[in-house]
Parts: structure tokens; C-alpha cells; sequence
């Protein structure tokens, strides 16, 4: 396993979202400049302070998006960097952001993202692959397969899984900056039309469009930035992990899960706790079984017990492991460059207590998740 | 003369497009076996990989019935993907035809087969593409 | 003016290419590939000890192309990272792979990039742009404006500036991975037929495909890697800046000139050298004008004086200050994801020695610079 | 009703599509002037501007004759672009018409002017669009 060497703390000292949804009227870079300028506030650190910037975004939306953004916030000539990881590009645009400035290259530094999905099945081949003949590229129906296998070695019930976007529909309801705001009973989840089966579409995150943002900063310059220390939140381990040979299904390895591990295991070394300390968790779940694998890769919950603990109440906000708190993929939707830094968004917001009618009750640490085409994971672990 | 959608994963035998095999890669030096072209193991990153024959048949790990289409979807709606194992190890991902959706099972034995697929008006577009049918 | 923080000396200990041109049956992913396998092999270090990988890239060929190319070399699981930055997308690539080793992140970086562009005039902004009314954006069309204001404040030749195009070419007829090898005389060149008023064809970077690699190690790891120092070059410098106001043009910045100037001087101070120091240059000449305003901000010439400096032969193989002596963009093409690696590729070759035909008499210190949209610049120094 | 290309950059004043403003921003610590919209002021990040309208016209800075087009070029080719520097500072690009090739000289006179551009085959897609003319 990879070690990397972390230096000094680093903190996030401001974070900002646009809200999720459709917004037909305003750009990518609109979306983004927005989540940065309230980040920024936030942070109470101003654009001409910040030294680099990181943006995570999948679509090809013009050249240097990111730097097109920020020029719009003042020319300060600072590197801005575009980078892309699939579903997993805010959360990368993050990761690189921590590694800059625990390793003193930057004493601070801007993460942030946005995305315009467009409608339909989302894809991860270029237009020309085989993939088109042979219909395999459908991140949906990838789902359902792991979904299919999922529920004949567990005995996961339908009902079971259904209940994951139950929950994350009444947390979005207290949610503001969410997508879909609806509530749901497990029954109007399974009847939803199919869309491949056994997913059903209030099963499948929306396409949607959003952007948030994130400032991060050294411990050791906190007050030199003027940074209040009491609303900062300690990045205590940032993993990125790229596919590892597992044995089975490496060759479709869109469809294998639990390539989560590896990045939790490096996470929770890093941070020097385990599972047992988790006190929330935002995972990805694209689709309702997307949740149930993740938590279990993170080792929240043993091989295949999710979907029962799931039934049982314990990932809900007043459960012992609350997952997904202000709605997740399925309730807010996935802008791919959005979603790693909203995560953080969230789990920063709980850790401070600031969460108002979602608030979980008294945080200390918390889990942000991530999955991407290439395999790529990202776990980052914050705490208080 | 018919044209295989991937030369480097499936190799057509005759000349009219109904027979052919599943290629595959396997490590001389850790043995294990991966689906279609590969220059270094990827598990042991070792370039000592020789080309094999797949089997032209393994077991249903997971199916889906897709209702909604990928962009460029050229055949039927619904359709069945199945993901098929090996016995090899590899896990091969095509529609499955000549199939009852209902009769549809993990653990049920499938076989290869093939079937030309053309892009609607695209002249020329036609290959010989992988698929699965459930075994007699 | 930002500072960072080196902190070990960091060498390029392996270079490769793809050659540069048309490859309509190899992807993106081939090309990339290709020339990993060349760099690894010529450091000498294996895939398997490389911690991890930048690839930089701009158009959309599918999500997170630098997984899917890794993995061909086999699942190691090491964090891969896609960047963008327009044209200078491989020379971003290299820029983190730096920062990340002389950070103490990593002992060892792979930076590697590759593209296919498109045939036709380059555009950067989004398909639904007000641009496409209004006509602007037109990379080459850009060029012919700045080259046209340079003649009119320099008295600057249509005779110089053909002379970039028939010294890169001469340089390229030399080079074996070029896209262009047969050679022009002046008269070739602006007979050619005209893109944009004064830009003639043979002016202009032809659109092309390519990929490049550089393997990066930390100084004081170069034993325990079993890396042959004699061939090790070491990174006296990497600058990335953005767009800084500058009081002029900031409305249309692809348009401004001498935006490589803060990069520039950044590099220089890092460095510990002058301009006078540099033995040989890679500019961003994708039009014959680029490579002479770039190395006039480069502060190798006076403001004005590049063209004399050219027509005289200072900026050829055997002048005082060799430029592109690979044959630059307008004669390696523009790939944009491989550009600024496949320039530090040239800089490590002749600061070995080994570049047969085309080297340099016992060069020193070597500069690569690159410029994209969004107003990014790179600017690295390579010594030896 | 016409539709301004950018109603950020440009304002419509009158009801034929024939007059116009452009628009800026000028910022009201340092002083500096951008073409377009802006939230913040590009050279020293105060968020204190104000709109204002350009000058009607400027010098010409540079230009070109464009033989070959970008993709998506609804307007004649070849055709000539030029950049003009407003007396407030900005730079702005955009088509010049009504020239003669050779009588074009960079610092000229030039006067903005407004005409209907469409996209060929894309109904409602009609804007009026920014232009340069040399000034009489
Ligand atoms: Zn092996
Ligand atoms: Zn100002």
C-alpha cells in the first residue's frame, strides 16, 4: 500500500454549494464562482489571499473552466489547476488541495467544483468505443447488476433497498440546497417505473447541476489568516486510490464492488481510528445499493448486513450510523465535480453543528466518500 | 467479409460470422487470466502474458433487464445484459438473447453466441458482436 | 507575487514519447501508454514502485482516461489524477508531479499527457457560446492579431517571422518523432495559402496527435531507486500562473501577449539564474509570432528584437540561444495534453547529450514554456 | 423583439434592433473599466463597480482577414476581425464590416454597429450582434 507522508494539520475553514437542481440559465462557471464565492465568505480568508485553487469537472465545457471562474473573482495570477477523476472529481480537486498544504507547499488553499449533467443514462466510454455495440456502458444498469447479485447472496429484500431512498428523501426535505425535496414511502419507490430492473428510477440519482466549494488551511496558519478556530474542522486523513487487482471482476470493474477498501483502510490508518469511531458518513450512492456497498466496503456494517441495518433505522439521522444526511446522489443529485466537495460540505456542517433540522446529534468525526469510472475511490475523514 | 467489433476480444473462425471465440490474456508468471488484449499482467504487472482461447461458455454471476437505453443503443428496448463468469476467471458483460426474462437465474449456465449488430444509417457500421444465450 | 516552498531537489529520471502525427487506429489511450512504457524503461524504475501519476488531457474521450491507461500496465492502485489546463495541460501534469516530490509527498511522480486534436481551426470556449456569433474565438485567428500589431510597433518582417517556420522545420527534419520533416525556404512559407491575414498555413501548428511521459525522482532517493545519476536532470524551477491584470487586453487575454512574464520571473528566481544563463528554450510557438513574443517575455531578447535575433540566426541550433530545436509545434504539432512533457522530453535529451544531429553544443541549463487558455503559463528549468 | 448576443455586453435601446449600448463595468476603488459583466473587479477583487456605457467607438489595435472559419461561423467568409481599444481601456473584438481590405490601418477610427445575425437552419436563433465599422 501506498504511504504518503502527511505534514502539518490542515483544516477546512470555509465551505459554499450552489443548490443542486436545473438551472438552464446559468453557466458551469456561474455554478462554480457562486459555491466559491460562499466558501470564501465563509472562511472570511478573500480571494486575493488564496495562493492555488483547485476544480473538478468531467464534461468538456471549454477550456480552463477553472480558470475562466476565478478570473471573474480578480486576476491574482495564482496556479489554478482543472482536474478530472469521473464521479470522483471534486473529491480529487480536495484530495490535491490537502496534500498542497499539509505538505507546506501552500499555507491555503481553494477545492471546488461544478457540473451540468446532461439528461440520460450517463456513460463513461468515448462515443466511438465498442462499448455502443454492445451495451454495457450504462452506469445504471451497472448498478442493477451489482444490485441482482447483491440481493441473491444476502437475501437483501427489495423493500429493503427502497428504504435507503426513503430516508434520503426526508433528509433532503430539511435540506435547502437539494435537488429533489419529495418524501416517499417505500412503496412509491417501488413503483416508480424500472429502469433496469431491479432498479427502479427513485432509486437512481438524478442528473442534475450544481457546484460547491471548499477552503482549506494550514493548523499552524489559522490565526495568521484570521481564521475562527472554533468553526474549523480538522482534515484528519485523505485517501485516493486508483483500482487494485482483486481476483474477480477486474475486468469489468464498473461492476465490482467494495474497491472502496483499500482507500478506507489507508483512511482510517491515517487518521488513527477505525470504523467503531464514525459518528456519520456521506457515501456514494448513486443508485440505493451504491449506499449498502460503500458502507460496508468502509466496514461500517459486516459483508451483507446493510440492507438489514438499512430496515432497521440505524443509517437514519437519529440512527447510530447516519449515512447520506442531507440526502446524498439520490436526494441531491451528482454534478460529478460537485459531489466530493458537497459531501464535505455536509460532514463540515454537522461537525460544527450548524446542520439545523438534519442536525445529528453531537459529531465528532465523519466519513465523505466517493466512487469513480477508472476505479478511482476517494475517502476523506474530518473531525472535530 | 465480416467484421468482429473487437479483433482483440473476439476472434471470428469462419466467414460468415457465426463462429468465433473469446480471447483472452494469461500470466506466465502468476497465471491469472484477464478478458481481451493486455500487454502487462494486471495484477502483477509481468509482460511475460500469452494469448488463450476463452471458454465459449460459463456461469450467469448477474443479469439486469435495461428498460432505458445507453445513448447509441442500436438493438432492441428492453434488453437483457448479463454478466457471465468464466471459468477462466473473467467476467464477460453482453446481452443475453433467446432468453424468457423470467426463466432468467444466477448460477445458470450460458454459451456464447454470435450476432451481427449495425448502427441504424450508418453504412458499413456492421460487426460481429459477443452475446449470450442461456445453455441448452 | 506568490511564494512557494521547494524543499528537496527533484530530477527527471526517465523521458518518452509517442511520436507525434496521425494515428487513426491507435485511442488516446494507446498513445499515452506508449510513451509511459518508453519513460519507465528509460529510468529504469518499474511501474510497479511508481506511487503516482498525473496525465494531463483537454478534449473528452470518456471519464478518467488516465486510469484506464494505467491500468494496461497493470492494478496498482496508486491515486492517478487527470488535469486540465488547455495547452498547457502536460506541462500541468509535470508541474504536480514536481511539487508533489520536492514536497516530500512522493520520492517518485509520473507525469505523462497525450491527445488527439481535431482537425480544423481550435476554438476554447463551450459549443453554445456567444462567441460563435461574434467570430473571436479562433485560436489562429488570435495569433494573426498579435502578429499583426508585433510587425506594425516592431517593423518586424513578414521574412522573420517566415524564418521560425523554416528553422523549427529544419530542426524537425532531425528529430524522428516529428510530425513535419520536410523543410520550407521563406518563400514556401509565405506562399503558402493564408489562414488569418498575415498567418500563412505553414505558419500555423498543424492539428496532431501524440503522447509523452517524464518519470520525476526525489534527489536523495535516486540511489535507493537504482538511478543512473549521470543521466539525471534536475528541475531548477516550475512556475504555473494564471492570468494577472495587466492593465491592457484583460478583456481578450488569449489575445494579450507577455502573459509569460510573472511565470518567467518566478522560474528565474527559483532558479537562481538570469536569462542569461539559458543554454537552449521550448517556447509555445503555435504560430511562428508565439515563438517570438514568448522568448522576448522570456527576457532572452529585448521587446522587439526577437525577429532580428531570428532572421539572424541566433535562435537556430548553432546560434546563441537554439529555440525548438525538436521543431516546436510547428513542426512536432500540438497535442495538447503531451506539449509540455514532450518539451521537457527535449530539454532532458540534450542536456544528456543525446540528441544525435540536432544537439546543442554542451547546453547548461535548459527553459520549456508553455501558454494556454484561460491565460495559464509554465515555465520549468532543467540543468544539468 | 430582438435579442441582444450578450445582454450583459450589450444593451438593445431601441425596438428595431438597430441601436445599442455596450455595457461595462467600472470598478469604484481602483478605477478600471472591464467590457462585459463582473462581480468583482479583475485587478483588485473589490466587489464596488458600477455599470456603465462604453464610448460608441474606438481605434482599431489590430485585426485580420479570417479565410478559415471556427466551426459554427454563421457570417460570410473571409471575414475580418478586429480588436478596438475603447478610449476606457477595454479591448473589444468582434466582425468588421463595410471595410474595404486595403484601406484598413491599425489605429484607425472605428464605430460600433449593430446587425441580426442568424444561425443557418435554427429557427429563433436571430441575435443582434456587435460589430465595428470604420468610422467616417
Ligand atoms: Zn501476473
Ligand atoms: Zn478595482
Amino acid at each position: 500500500m501506498t504511504q504518503f507522508r502527511p505534514g502539518r494539520d490542515v483544516y477546512v475553514v470555509g465551505v459554499g454549494l450552489h443548490a443542486f437542481g436545473r438551472f438552464p440559465d446559468q453557466s458551469l462557471s456561474d455554478l462554480a464562482r457562486d459555491a466559491v464565492v460562499d466558501a470564501l465568505q465563509d472562511s472570511g480568508i478573500p480571494w486575493t489571499a488564496i495562493p492555488v485553487a483547485y476544480f473538478g469537472h468531467v464534461y468538456y465545457q471549454g477550456m480552463s473552466v477553472g480558470e475562466t471562474t476565478l478570473a471573474q473573482l480578480g486576476l491574482t495570477g495564482v496556479p489554478i489547476i482543472n482536474v478530472e477523476n469521473a464521479c470522483s472529481s471534486g473529491s480529487t480537486a480536495f484530495w490535491q488541495a490537502y496534500w498542497g498544504v499539509t505538505s507546506g507547499v501552500f499555507d491555503v488553499a481553494l477545492a471546488f467544483g461544478a457540473e451540468k449533467v446532461p439528461g440520460g443514462p450517463v456513460t463513461v466510454t468515448a462515443e466511438d468505443s465498442p462499448a455502443r455495440y454492445i451495451g454495457g456502458d450504462h452506469m445504471m444498469a451497472g448498478y442493477a447488476l451489482r444490485m441482482k447479485r447483491y440481493m441473491e447472496e444476502t437475501g437483501a429484500t427489495a423493500a429493503a433497498l427502497a428504504q435507503v431512498t426513503v430516508k434520503a428523501r426526508q433528509n433532503a426535505a430539511m435540506n435547502p440546497y437539494a435537488h429533489r425535496k419529495d418524501t416517499y414511502s417505500v412503496e412509491d419507490v417501488l413503483n416508480s417505473r424500472l429502469i433496469a430492473d431491479p432498479l427502479t428510477l427513485y432509486q437512481c440519482c438524478p442528473t442534475s447541476e450544481g457546484g460547491a466549494a471548499a477552503v482549506l488551511c494550514a493548523g499552524d496558519t489559522l490565526d495568521a489568516y484570521g481564521v475562527d478556530r472554533s468553526r474549523a474542522i480538522r482534515i484528519a486523513a485523505a485517501a485516493l486510490t486508483s483500482g487494485n487487482y482483486n481476483g474477480r471482476g477486474s475486468d469489468h470493474s464498473a461492476f465490482s464492488p467494495y474497491r472502496t477498501e483499500p482507500a478506507a483502510l489507508q483512511a482510517y490508518e491515517m487518521a488513527g481510528i477505525g470504523p467503531e469511531d464514525v459518528d456519520l458518513v456521506q457515501v456514494h450512492d448513486a443508485a440505493t445499493i451504491g449506499e449498502l456497498q460503500q458502507i460496508e466496503a468502509l466496514h461500517l456494517f459486516p459483508y451483507g448486513e446493510a440492507w438489514r441495518a438499512t430496515a432497521e433505522g440505524r443509517t437514519a439521522l437519529t440512527g447510530d450510523v447516519p449515512v447520506n444526511t442531507d440526502g446524498g446522489l439520490l436526494a441531491m443529485g451528482h454534478p460529478f465535480g460537485a459531489t466530493g466537495i458537497r459531501m464535505v460540505h455536509e460532514t463540515v456542517t454537522q461537525l460544527r453543528g450548524e446542520a439545523g433540522p438534519r442536525q445529528v446529534e453531537n459529531p465528532r468525526v465523519g466519513v465523505a466518500q466517493c466512487s469513480g469510472a477508472g476505479d478511482v475511490t476517494t475517502v476523506h475523514i474530518l473531525t472535530r | 467479409m465480416p467484421v468482429s467489433v473487437d479483433e482483440k476480444c473476439l476472434r471470428l473462425t469462419g466467414d460468415d460470422g457465426t463462429s468465433g471465440t473469446l480471447l483472452g490474456m494469461r500470466c506466465t508468471e502468476c497465471g491469472i487470466v484477464v478478458f481481451g488484449p493486455a500487454t502487462f499482467c494486471q495484477s502483477c504487472s509481468s509482460p511475460a502474458l500469452e494469448e488463450i482461447e476463452l471458454a465459449t461458455g460459463g456461469v450467469l454471476y448477474s443479469y439486469t433487464i435495461v428498460r432505458v437505453p445507453p445513448p447509441g443503443w442500436p438493438g432492441p428496448v428492453p434488453y437483457v445484459l448479463g454478466e457471465v463468469e468464466l471459468p477462466e476467471g473473467p467476467h464477460v458483460l453482453a446481452e443475453v438473447i433467446e432468453c424468457t426474462h423470467d426463466a432468467l437465474q444466477v448460477g445458470m449456465p450460458m454459451t456464447l453466441a454470435l450476432q451481427p449488430v449495425s448502427m441504424p444509417d450508418v453504412p458499413g457500421s456492421e460487426r460481429v458482436v459477443y452475446k449470450w444465450r442461456p445453455a441448452m
